[in-house]
């Protein structure tokens, strides 16, 4: 027995040796935390999913990077749009190919409309619904009638997808006929090369399921070489400039930044933690950056419910919320405090001159002036008023609205491993809230269930979530409008205000983006006075890359992913050794010696213990 | 009783279990608060839509309906459709469980041998250097958060010395080029496999080693081996023919109920070396919400217990030829 | 060695526990667990002390004012600081706290069950015992962590009573087996009779009589619970399924996971190393009571 | 009016089939057995092991429930009674096990082990019991209490510990005892101490004692009036001298020609039991020793011979006599 595990065990440590061989032409390697769950564009729902997906397709217009203005794409201009003209006719490029060689063309685009509305893709509708209907005039013509002009006509649906028709057509008549036609749609698995077509930069090659994808370059695509010229004068030239790109999974973060220092992977394609940054910065070939991320964490407050239904608790409270301390503490920085709900990444549509509660005051300022506020009610009061004396705050006890007893109160927070900021943050502000007398506990419950009480039941007190918004902001009428006031509607607080709603009714519409800018920082302005989120931080996208392989990276809002197809290699490709096939021969033999090795040393020791027992 | 009715009736046995964790787990999981449509949020959905994924989903049938629909679907081997993934849960359990059995049956075969072996050996010279040194290195491990040592281990073995992968369980530049042949890829795998695999092992074999040492020792004090002694057999013979045999019962015994306990180590492991067995997802399931597939990963890692079991029990008959079924 | 008499029923006890002690000084490997348990106790007791000396050593709000990031060993943070500037050695001895809280209630409870369903089973046989054995199958059967990932996820809130709960709900299994193998030859005991014959009933003969006679069983299995309930809240708060409002090994070590300070050796080694040791003494008082419990198992 | 009238006393024990066994088989572990104790009397069950005798004992205790037939105990049955009232009955019956080192409970003082039938029948206050149970030690002989009233049982002798039983019985003046076997566990040096303490107890108490022995000599020195029990059955019932010096039943005559004699001149002719103990699993009906009598008859294989009384005072079950 002893033997067996002797010989075992050194053949395993002869095979860790071996070397393994690469393959010839350009490699990027990104690092992804999960594994794709499908290849098809009506289920694809996850961030890893579009990591591979959002490379085949390309929409009529686009956000170009950096500045996120919007320029055309397969579509020869952007439309002008306003609200009272609902018939669009838009021209594509005649010169777009799939990657099986069949041209790209308006029924592609069309197909996938009127899919989302026939089969109810649910994730799509927000962007089709007021869209009475699309067809193609011709192979580069479409043409939509929309039953109301909404701002995203251009920023949801001419940033639609295509989808290749002579594959998914004659598919059609199945899904009709399945029991439930879509789920028929999102069940759909497409995994080989020809089902997955692409007429994007890259072209997918193949899945190997909870290991890695991998996409090579389109050398036909229509784009490259496209250039942005910038203000600044910066330009980005379009690549793509490799020839491969793998996308690996590792499931840690831990185990992606040792492959990423390593060399194993170029890029880790998601936010690492901040903890990481010393580490990496030790190393030379790994750069970080640190973008604003286009989201936010706030604290809301359920607004049906006294006294949480009052608005000086909530400025009280958000006087009480030292933000300073999170941003400096809980995030190290890597981070901004936020005072309004559209995070100031977002420089076109934040608006910086909001109400902002208890800034740069210490605690001990904090506390007089959210009792200040309280008491300038008249509804509130206390056993034993909180003070501050000799620079330290004595909290209150007994704290009293209209007579009576405040009752324990719950902030619902994410656990630790969903996000540690997030729980941290919760804990901070159930000590500062104690600090005025609020018997208030931060409890850390899952995800789902926070979700389900404060979206479904609406049973709750205060919760701290977050929200990945888009650019333009649409969403300040979703969270807030009373319409949304219903189980599963996205006014979780119950936040109710006519004038608001007018408001936020005028921003969704079609029209001058100076007129919109100014609608969001007046509903900005209204959320900053009344609080019905108390919003926290904007966090930061934390990112690191390796720079002796790949370089032209550049920051925007979210991170420097939009990079990859613009990045060039640092290593000119005359220099590696340019014949793949015989290297490959070459170092081919070396691990088949080696698993030889080890084959026949398992054989021998084996026999020989088998001997020995005989 | 004969064998082949005694194994019938185990397997009887074991789906009446199965059927009952069944039970359970659909209470559980039905009164978990979390809703799967939480994690398709999406800034631009409206509750009408999200009402449509719920009824996608079945979410919006009452509950006897959901149990009588699942229990059905379990009786035609089919687990439903994984949330998350949104593929049938068959499809995603067939591809994790051979990453499993590789990895639990390797790490119980080895730590079990070598546990068997080194307490033997200990408890044949009973106070050496040998049973003082390898007591304290097994239960330094057996006593250590195995997610900790893999950590380290991964470190080192990976990072510092680059002799092992970071995680999976197959490697993308052999798996991808078309010219590799299945030694290579064998090879691949085992590379992969070795860090979890030696981590599982460390944390398993001191169990199986005290267990054996302690049923040695009492073993050693039986008449048949005076008498073995007696007739002058050599020692070894003694040892390995007429002690050890004898003495496995107990660890035999132990291995059924530890397994149960002992899965954790596997999954905290998998998970770890984010290796994709069944482990790792009943963990990113049961995080996600993914009813289906939490559901069908315990299921299948209660199954592999379940089996585990058995084979211990066949096992126990065929070392003692006393036990008639 | 023939000792003083005792004269009163405390003295016949503390006789009793004395020479209990005799017999377990005489194992080495019992005092070092019993060292080391000693260790740990001071440890978490000092826990309790610490943030009165300086409201910088509270475990989870002591921020300190002049160190806001992570921090290696230093004078004031003897051995470091966390990310975000608070005391690494006053989280150690809190998690102390919380693994002699976790470890004795679950298995406390643990054994209580176990030990009751074994008395139960044992003593009264037939269709209860069948029943209860039964029931023992499964649990015996049920994976263990599996089956509590899944379970603390299904009930939400991330509480630590809920996972020692769990644990207890799930662990006592094993015990009641022994517990109920003792009890089917305890019960056979003419003593049992005989306190039959005096009127006794079925509660009292099963807790007076039999359950104090398995109860050194039970403790022994009560020590191995404890290192298991330990090990199993660690797992689990390291996968992010523990209690963030606690400062537990567990905790410690998933915050280091999640803040991305996986290889910052001050802060990713000592909770596991605490985690071992605190372990390792309650296998090694075990083994030691063991070898006292069971005399086949003493030295030749 | 007899202190104990026992009548028909029958227990069976039910065997475990399998799951699907629809029979069940019984144990007849005791059967028809009837007979008369008189307050202050010695009886003595004698028989050879496994014949029921200690049964027939613990049900006269009611430590398990006969299956059929009546106790009366001063004319009040006491076969099926339940809760309190059993209860009640329990101050007045103790029992003496075979096995010191198994009778007592190794986890109580003997303080515990001597009070239990005080705590349980809630006589006097925690003083006033260390009182009885000082008195109890005295009793039997264990001087000083104070030495012993807090030790634990493994800390004292075997002969010890059968007083400690003693004391135990003893201490809530219980107006009959069953002593089963007290004595073979214990080294013949001491046989003699505890046989007389009993005696001497028996008288100064007034005590009822039925005693339970395979050992006819002991039984001849312990007790008044004998009865030999076989598979179950009663045989012969008689006082001691006249079952000793005329026996009727061939059992009984094969089983006293098996105890050694003390006076060698007396000679007695040895008779070899042939045959197996019938099962008393479902027994075949008919007289339970006829496969082993030399004198059986047809009649024997096929009826139960009835305990009958052939001389005053001396009962037999068997058609030779009957």
């Amino acid at each position: 027995m002893k033997r067996l595990f002797i010989v075992a065990v050194v053949a395993i440590l002869v095979a860790s040796m071996v070397p393994v061989h690469s393959q010839g032409g350009v490699t990027f390697n990104v690092g992804m935390q999960d594994e794709p769950k499908t290849m098809n564009p009506f289920q694809a729902q996850d961030v890893w999913d579009w990591h591979v997906l959002t490379y085949f397709y390309e929409g009529l217009v686009t956000y170009r990077p950096i500045d996120f203005k919007i320029v055309p794409n397969v579509a020869l201009e952007v439309p002008e749009v306003s609200s009272d003209i609902l018939d669009y006719t838009v021209k594509l490029r005649d010169d777009v190919y799939w990657s099986d060689g069949k041209p790209l063309t308006a029924h592609d685009y069309a197909l996938f409309g009127n899919m989302v509305k026939e089969f109810q893709i649910g994730r799509y509708l927000s962007s089709w619904e007021f869209v009475e209907t699309v067809e193609a005039l011709d192979d580069y013509t479409l043409h939509f009638v929309l039953s109301e002009c909404r701002v995203t006509f251009i920023e949801g649906t001419l940033m639609s997808l295509p989808i290749p028709s002579h594959i998914w057509e004659p598919k059609l008549a199945e899904f009709r006929a399945a029991e439930n036609p879509t789920k028929a749609v999102q069940e759909y698995q497409p995994v080989e090369p020809d089902e997955i077509l692409s007429c994007g930069p890259l072209i997918f090659m193949e899945w190997q399921r909870g290991s890695y994808v991998k996409s090579k370059k389109n050398p036909n695509y229509f784009d490259t070489g496209r250039t942005h010229v910038y203000d600044d004068g910066t330009q980005l030239v379009l690549g793509p400039y490799f020839d491969y790109i793998v996308y690996r999974i590792y499931d840690t973060t831990d185990a992606a930044i040792l492959g990423l220092k390593k060399g194993e992977i170029d890029y880790i394609w998601w936010a690492i933690q901040p903890g990481y940054v010393s580490d990496l910065l030790a190393d030379p070939n790994v750069t970080v950056t640190n973008n604003p991320e286009n989201g936010m964490r706030y604290m809301a407050f359920n607004c049906a419910r006294e006294p949480f239904s009052d608005v000086a608790f909530r400025q009280a409270v958000a006087t009480l919320v030292d933000r300073d301390f999170i941003q400096e503490r809980v995030l190290q920085n890597y981070g901004e405090a936020l005072y309004s709900v559209v995070p100031p990444g977002n420089r076109q549509w934040y608006n910086t001159e909001v109400k902002k509660w208890g800034y740069g005051q210490p605690m001990t300022e904090r506390v007089p002036e959210a009792v200040n506020i309280l008491k300038q009610t008249g509804n509130y009061s206390w056993d034993v008023e909180p003070t501050v004396e000799e620079g330290v705050v004595v909290p209150g006890e007994g704290m009293k609205y209209k007579g009576e007893y405040i009752k324990p109160f719950v902030i619902l927070t994410p656990p630790a491993d969903y996000d540690p900021l997030r729980a941290m943050s919760g804990m901070l502000i159930q000590e500062w809230l104690k600090q005025i007398g609020l018997p208030v506990t931060a409890q850390p419950t899952a995800f789902g269930t926070i979700v389900q009480k404060a979206m479904g039941e609406r049973d709750y007190d205060m919760f701290v979530l977050g929200w990945s918004l888009t650019i333009y902001p649409d969403y300040l009428r979703d969270f807030f409008h009373s319409s949304q006031i219903m189980e599963y509607g996205y006014n979780i607080p119950q936040y109710s205000n006519p004038e608001f709603d007018r408001l936020a009714d005028d921003l969704v519409t079609c029209g001058p983006r100076g007129e919109k800018i100014q609608a969001a920082f007046r509903l900005q302005e209204y959320l900053a006075n009344e609080l019905p989120y108390i919003p926290l931080f904007a966090p930061a996208a934390v990112e690191a890359y390796r720079n002796d392989h790949f370089s032209g990276w550049f920051d925007e809002l979210d991170g420097i992913s939009d990079s990859i197809v613009y990045i060039k290699p640092v290593v000119t490709p005359e220099e590696t050794p340019a014949p793949a096939a015989e290297e490959k021969e070459a170092e081919g033999d070396g691990p088949c010696l080696g698993t030889l090795f080890v084959v026949l040393a398992v054989i021998g020791g084996s026999t020989v213990y088998l001997k020995r027992r005989n | 009783m004969s064998m082949q009715k005694y194994i019938v009736k185990r397997i009887f046995q074991i789906f009446l279990t199965l059927i009952i964790i069944m039970t359970i787990m659909f209470i559980l999981f039905r009164m978990m608060p979390g809703d799967p449509t939480a994690f398709m949020l999406d800034t631009r959905m409206t509750p009408e839509h999200k009402a449509i994924i719920r009824a996608q989903f079945g979410l919006d049938k009452p509950i006897w309906y959901q149990y009588l629909f699942y229990l059905r679907n379990f009786f035609r081997g089919n687990f439903g459709r994984s949330f998350y993934y949104a593929r049938p849960v068959y499809d995603l359990v067939k591809e994790k469980l051979p990453a499993t059995i590789l990895l639990w049956t390797g790490a119980y075969i080895i730590s079990y041998s070598l546990g068997i072996t080194l307490g033997k050996i200990i408890a044949w010279r009973r106070g050496g250097k040998l049973e003082f040194g390898s007591t304290l290195f097994g239960l330094f491990f057996y006593c250590m958060p195995i997610f900790w040592v893999g950590l380290i281990a991964l470190w080192i073995f990976s990072y510092k010395f680059g002799f092992f992968p970071l995680g999976g369980l197959k490697g993308p530049d052999v798996w991808s080029d078309p010219s590799s042949g299945m030694l290579l890829k064998a090879y691949d795998v085992l590379k992969h496999v070795t860090l979890p695999l030696s981590v599982l092992t460390l944390a398993f074999f001191a169990g199986s080693m005290l267990v054996m040492r302690t049923s040695m020792l009492e073993t050693l004090r039986e008449d048949y081996i005076m008498t073995a002694r007696a007739k002058g057999l050599p020692e070894k013979t003694i040892r390995d023919r007429h002690a050890a045999r004898n003495a496995m019962l107990p660890v035999v015994t132990t291995f059924a109920i530890a397994v149960a306990g002992s899965v954790g180590g596997g999954v905290l492991t998998e998970t770890t070396f984010s290796y994709p067995g069944l482990g790792k997802m009943i963990v990113d399931a049961t995080l996600t919400f993914d009813y289906p597939l939490a559901q069908a990963s315990f299921l299948f890692i209660a199954l592999l217990v379940l089996v585990a079991n058995l084979v211990a029990d066949i096992l126990y008959a065929y070392l003692d030829p006393r036990i008639v079924y | 060695m023939e000792e003083q008499k005792p004269r009163t029923k405390w003295e016949a006890r503390i006789q009793q526990w004395k020479k209990s002690w005799e017999m377990y000084k005489e194992n080495k490997i019992g005092l070092v667990g019993i060292g080391l348990l000693v260790f740990f106790f001071v440890f978490a007791v000092l826990g309790f002390v610490m943030p009165h000396i300086d409201p910088i050593y509270h475990p989870m709000t002591g921020f300190d004012p002049f160190i806001v990031s992570k921090s290696p060993p230093s004078i004031t943070h003897l051995l470091g600081t966390d990310f975000w500037g608070r005391d690494i050695m006053s989280q150690l001895m809190s998690g102390a706290q919380i693994a002699f809280l976790i470890g004795l209630t679950a298995a406390v409870v643990a054994v209580a069950i176990g030990t009751t369903v074994g008395l139960v089973s044992g003593y009264y046989g037939g269709t209860t015992d069948t029943l209860l054995m039964r029931t023992v199958d499964i649990v015996l059967t049920l994976p263990f962590l599996p089956l509590i990932i899944v379970v603390s996820a299904a009930v939400g809130k991330q509480s630590i009573w809920v996972l020692v709960l769990i644990i207890a709900l799930l662990s006592w299994g094993g015990i009641s087996r022994v517990i109920r193998s003792q009890t089917l030859s305890l019960k056979q005991r003419p003593f049992v009779e005989a306190a039959r014959v005096a009127g006794a009933t079925d509660a009292r003969i099963i807790f007076r009589h039999i359950g104090p006679n398995v109860l050194p069983l039970s403790f022994l299995y009560m020590s191995f619970l404890v290192l298991g309930a330990i090990l199993t809240e660690a797992g689990v708060s390291y996968l992010g399924l523990g209690d963030p409002t606690r400062v537990s090994w567990g905790i410690m070590l998933q915050w280091c996971r999640t803040t991305g300070s996986t290889f910052t050796w001050y802060w990713m080694l000592p909770p596991g190393l605490c985690i071992t040791l605190m372990t390792l003494s309650f296998y090694l008082i075990g083994r030691a009571v063991d070898e006292i419990v069971n005399p086949r198992l003493r030295k030749r | 009016m007899p202190l104990l009238d026992v009548q028909d006393l029958t227990k069976l024990f039910a065997l475990k089939g399998g799951l699907f066994q629809k029979q069940t088989n019984y144990v007849h572990a005791v059967e028809d057995v009837s007979f008369q104790i008189e307050k202050g009397e010695s009886f003595g069950l004698a028989g050879e092991s496994g014949c029921g005798k200690t049964t027939c004992g613990k049900l006269l205790v009611r430590l398990i429930d006969p299956t059929e037939g009546h106790i009366y105990f001063k004319g009040e049955d006491i076969a099926y009674l339940k809760g309190s009232a059993l209860k009640e009955f329990r101050k007045n019956v103790q029992m003496i096990f075979q096995d010191p080192y198994e009778s007592l409970n190794p986890r109580f003082s003997i303080m515990d082990t001597i009070a239990e039938p005080l705590i349980i029948q809630d006589i006097g206050t925690p003083e006033e019991r260390e009182e009885l149970v000082a008195n109890a030690l005295k009793t039997v002989d264990l001087n000083p209490p104070e030495d012993f009233i807090f030790r634990f049982p493994h800390e004292l002798s075997g002969g010890q510990r059968q007083r400690i039983a003693v004391a135990r019985a003893l201490v809530i003046n219980p107006e009959f005892i069953v002593a089963d076997e007290p004595m073979s566990m214990l080294d013949v040096s001491i046989r003699a101490g505890v046989m007389n303490l009993l005696l001497e107890l028996k008288e100064r108490f007034n005590l009822t004692l039925v005693f339970v022995t395979h050992d006819l000599a002991v039984a001849r020195y312990m007790c008044n009036r004998v009865a030999i029990m076989y598979v179950g059955k009663m045989v012969e019932l008689a006082e001691t001298e006249e079952l000793i010096g005329n026996p009727y039943h061939p059992y009984t005559k094969a089983l006293l020609s098996a105890v050694p004699v003390p006076d060698p001149k007396e000679k007695r002719e040895r008779i070899e039991l042939r045959g197996r103990v019938p099962t008393p699993i479902n027994p075949a009906p008919g007289c339970r020793f006829a496969p082993r009598c030399e004198y059986a008859k047809d009649i024997c294989a096929q009826q139960d011979p009835v305990l009958t009384e052939v001389e005053s005072g001396h009962w037999i079950a068997c058609f030779q006599r009957g």
